[in-house]
């Protein structure tokens, strides 16, 4: 009796702690779900999907001519539900690309651009800015289109490994790997929640988002950004834009995503 | 550029030797050991330095390279040395020198609240933050927390303030994996992140009865 | 000059409710650039919105309204067909219009 | 961007005079319209602010409304929406207390308005956001603590 009389209370007043705790929760939760919704309309990605298309439109270089012949994979010059079917193998290059090495290959086949400066300007120079405005412009293309990614060649599938052993590679100051943030579903970095890449729903959320307006700086970042971003904060060396090391990681979350269907470009944080 | 290639194959194939064998046996197309020459052309290629993030970042210590194939981590073969792994950390972890576990909390607190320190923008010499709140529940003021790790607040209550709850905590922030070898959270202490005062701070944040984690 | 508005205006039960993205930096001149220089003020000051060329809209804004502004408003009246055009000149006197048609 | 850039040039090479000769023609209407209102932008204190706007004795009304979520997850971009009920409704003002510079944004809405405007403003922290209306000459207010969390990596 006299355990039970102590018991009880105390068990109602840590659960309704519990309760009071979860609710603030629920609530900062639904807050936040507000606040996105709230910048859904009105993505500022729209205005960079116009500046890439016409990119991809004007003629340039020292060839003066525009990209509308590059072949994205689906033949020259079809730019509709490309963007969904990337990163894919291509035989005049004997390589797989994602989209912006394959804009990158375009750009120097078509239009005789040395693209060197494009591959080692930094993020958020002009040159930059504008493969990842033709990047938004392509994805954009591909909206509400379902991923559809190939591991059928020998090629395809070896880059997908090869992305799997990246996403686990640990190494740095902080011992960090991908998936110390990425490899679990249902966690976050502070309010942030974490897309756990190497499964069908996490991977389909987080590859069919990007390329994505990010609030917090006011700039438009593609797939290869996003990746730099991550080994920075990873405390690891900077991967080179349209290398292969990113390009694998693609892999992995492309053909992890296949079904999902494209939602760019998207807006975040 | 050799130098990481020697020391990537060097440790990554002294520390799992046995492994990459089960893998070649097991038929796994990814995993250390498989494609090795094709992975250690892409990490080459791939990366370049960039500020303070050289490219010895990239070479794996024997934790770091036991951890990168967490399948094996986690089965029954690997647990013996997976205990190696955890009793070579353990010995490496360098305890308060003036025997004094406990700093300042609200210093603890910026610390906690930082995420700054070691990545490619940052700067040789600047101040390393803790990068706690990015990961777990302390302050429960603060509501922009993660949950990668476990939530920390009331953590003097649950832990207690005794000599052996402050020698775990200490222990854990220094070098957590040397209680479980793969555990997410960086080895704070072992890697230089943050000094011996840093951590008394943060010690003082999770087990200083004043502190707002125990408010 | 200055890069092309989104402008959207749809048309229902008597109200137009118009949506406008606009490509501008809003620099607060409180921001550094990467070498630690002062990023000096450069921002939107003035809004103008017409519709079939009666203006409809004025508005004046500071340093914090955010970059690549956004601005939803609504106007009685107006149906498909109809004219709208928004303008904008900011603090360096620079200034742009662009229209849409009501759908 | 690109036509920053070029805009930049044409300042630089001395075409200053010919774009603000552009500019004149081309936005003739908007002189019609009052100047951009220096000082009330300049405020630096909440009571200074409504001294320059007349807005002193400004009251708390039902009738206004500032529909916001409770927590921004990035002060650079806060969504914030304004609506006013009070009939004859002239002009409407987004504040934030904690900024440097109170005054955000402010809109004259014309009789052919709906008083319900939407935008999108910074805030530097957690802050009081005020949306400030101006009907019949008078002027009421609806406050709203926003939230404004660190996100991300924080690196």
């Amino acid at each position: 009796m006299r355990w039970r009389k102590i018991l009880v209370p105390l068990a109602v007043a840590t659960a309704l702690g519990a309760v009071v705790a979860r609710a603030e929760e629920d609530k900062s939760a639904q807050s936040i779900e507000q606040y996105r919704e709230a910048l859904k309309d009105g993505n500022p990605a729209e205005l960079y999907e116009s500046s890439g298309e016409e990119l991809w439109k004007k003629p340039a270089g020292p060839k003066n001519v525009s990209l509308e012949k590059c072949d994205l994979g689906l033949g020259a010059g079809v730019v509709k539900g490309a963007y969904a079917q990337l990163p894919r193998y291509f035989k005049d290059t004997d390589k797989v690309q994602d989209a912006e090495s394959r804009v990158l290959t375009c750009m120097s086949t078509l239009q005789g651009v040395d693209v060197a400066k494009y591959v080692n300007a930094s993020f958020g120079t002009p040159e930059k800015d504008d493969l990842n405005a033709i990047a938004t412009y392509i994805s954009g293309q591909s909206k509400g289109v379902p991923v559809k990614v190939s591991l059928a060649l020998p090629k395809e599938q070896q880059m997908y490994d090869l992305g799997k052993r990246m996403f686990y590679y640990q190494g740095g100051s902080h011992d960090f790997s991908c998936a110390t943030c990425h490899g679990e579903e249902g966690r976050r970095i502070r309010l942030q929640d974490l897309p756990a890449l190497a499964t069908k729903k996490g991977a389909g959320s987080a590859w069919t988002s990007w390329p994505a307006y990010r609030v917090s700086a006011g700039q438009m970042w593609g797939m290869q950004w996003r990746i730099n971003d991550c080994f920075r904060q990873q405390r690891f060396p900077e991967p080179v834009y349209a290398s292969d090391v990113t390009i694998a990681l693609s892999m992995f979350m492309a053909a992890n995503a296949n079904g999902a269907l494209m939602d760019t470009p998207g807006i975040k944080r | 550029m050799k130098k990481i290639a020697s020391i990537v194959s060097a440790l990554a194939f002294a520390a799992i030797a046995a492994g990459v064998q089960a893998n070649a046996a097991d038929g796994s197309s990814w995993g250390p050991g498989a494609d090795d020459a094709n992975f250690k052309a892409m990490l080459k290629s791939g990366f370049r330095a960039k500020g303070i993030a050289t490219l010895d970042r990239l070479d794996q210590d024997a934790t770091q390279a036991f951890c990168s194939d967490p399948d094996r981590a986690n089965s029954k073969e690997s647990a013996a040395q997976k205990a190696k792994i955890e009793a070579d950390n353990m010995a490496a972890i360098k305890w308060p020198s003036d025997g004094k576990w406990l700093g300042d909390w609200k210093e603890g607190e910026k610390l906690a609240q930082s995420g700054r320190g070691l990545t490619s923008t940052d700067k040789a010499g600047d101040v390393n933050g803790g990068n706690c709140y990015n990961c777990h529940q302390l302050s429960p003021k603060e509501i922009s927390y993660g949950t990668i790790g476990p939530s920390l607040t009331n953590y003097a209550r649950i832990k207690g303030v005794d000599e052996e709850a402050m020698r775990y905590v200490w222990g854990h922030i220094y070098d957590s994996k040397a209680y479980n070898a793969c555990s997410n959270m960086p080895r704070a202490g072992y890697k230089g992140i943050l000094t011996e005062k840093q951590i008394k701070d943060l010690m003082a944040l999770l087990l200083d009865p004043n502190s707002p984690v125990n408010q | 000059m200055g890069h092309p508005m989104k402008i959207r205006a749809s048309s229902k039960d008597g109200v137009t409710e118009i949506k406008v993205l606009m490509n501008h930096e809003m620099e607060t001149g409180f921001r550094k650039d990467s070498s630690g220089n002062v990023v000096p003020a450069w921002f939107i000051r003035e809004v103008t919105a017409k519709l079939n060329d009666k203006i409809v809209m004025t508005a004046q804004w500071g340093p914090s309204v955010s970059k690549n502004p956004y601005l939803a408003f609504k106007v009685k009246g107006g149906k498909a067909g109809d004219k709208v055009s928004v303008s904008w000149v900011d603090s360096q006197g620079d200034t742009r219009t662009d229209e849409a048609t009501v759908t | 961007m690109k036509n920053a850039h070029t805009r930049r040039q044409i300042l630089r090479n001395g075409g200053l005079l010919g774009l603000l000769a552009t500019i004149g023609s081309a936005i003739a209407p908007r002189l019609a319209l009052a100047e951009w209102n220096k000082p009330a932008f300049d405020g630096k204190t909440l009571p200074e602010t409504y001294k320059v706007l007349g807005a002193d004795g400004a009251k708390e009304s039902s009738d206004v409304q500032l529909i916001a979520s409770d927590i921004a997850e990035n002060g650079a971009v806060v969504p914030v929406q304004a609506v006013s009920k009070i009939p004859n409704t002239t002009q409407i003002s987004f504040l934030v207390e904690k900024n440097p510079n109170m005054l955000a944004a402010l809109f004259d809405i014309t009789p052919d308005m709906v008083p319900d405007v939407t935008t999108r403003i910074k805030m530097g922290q957690t802050s009081n956001v005020i949306v400030l209306v101006k009907a019949d000459g008078k002027f009421y207010t609806a406050t709203k603590e926003i939230k404004v969390t660190l996100g991300g990596c924080g690196g």
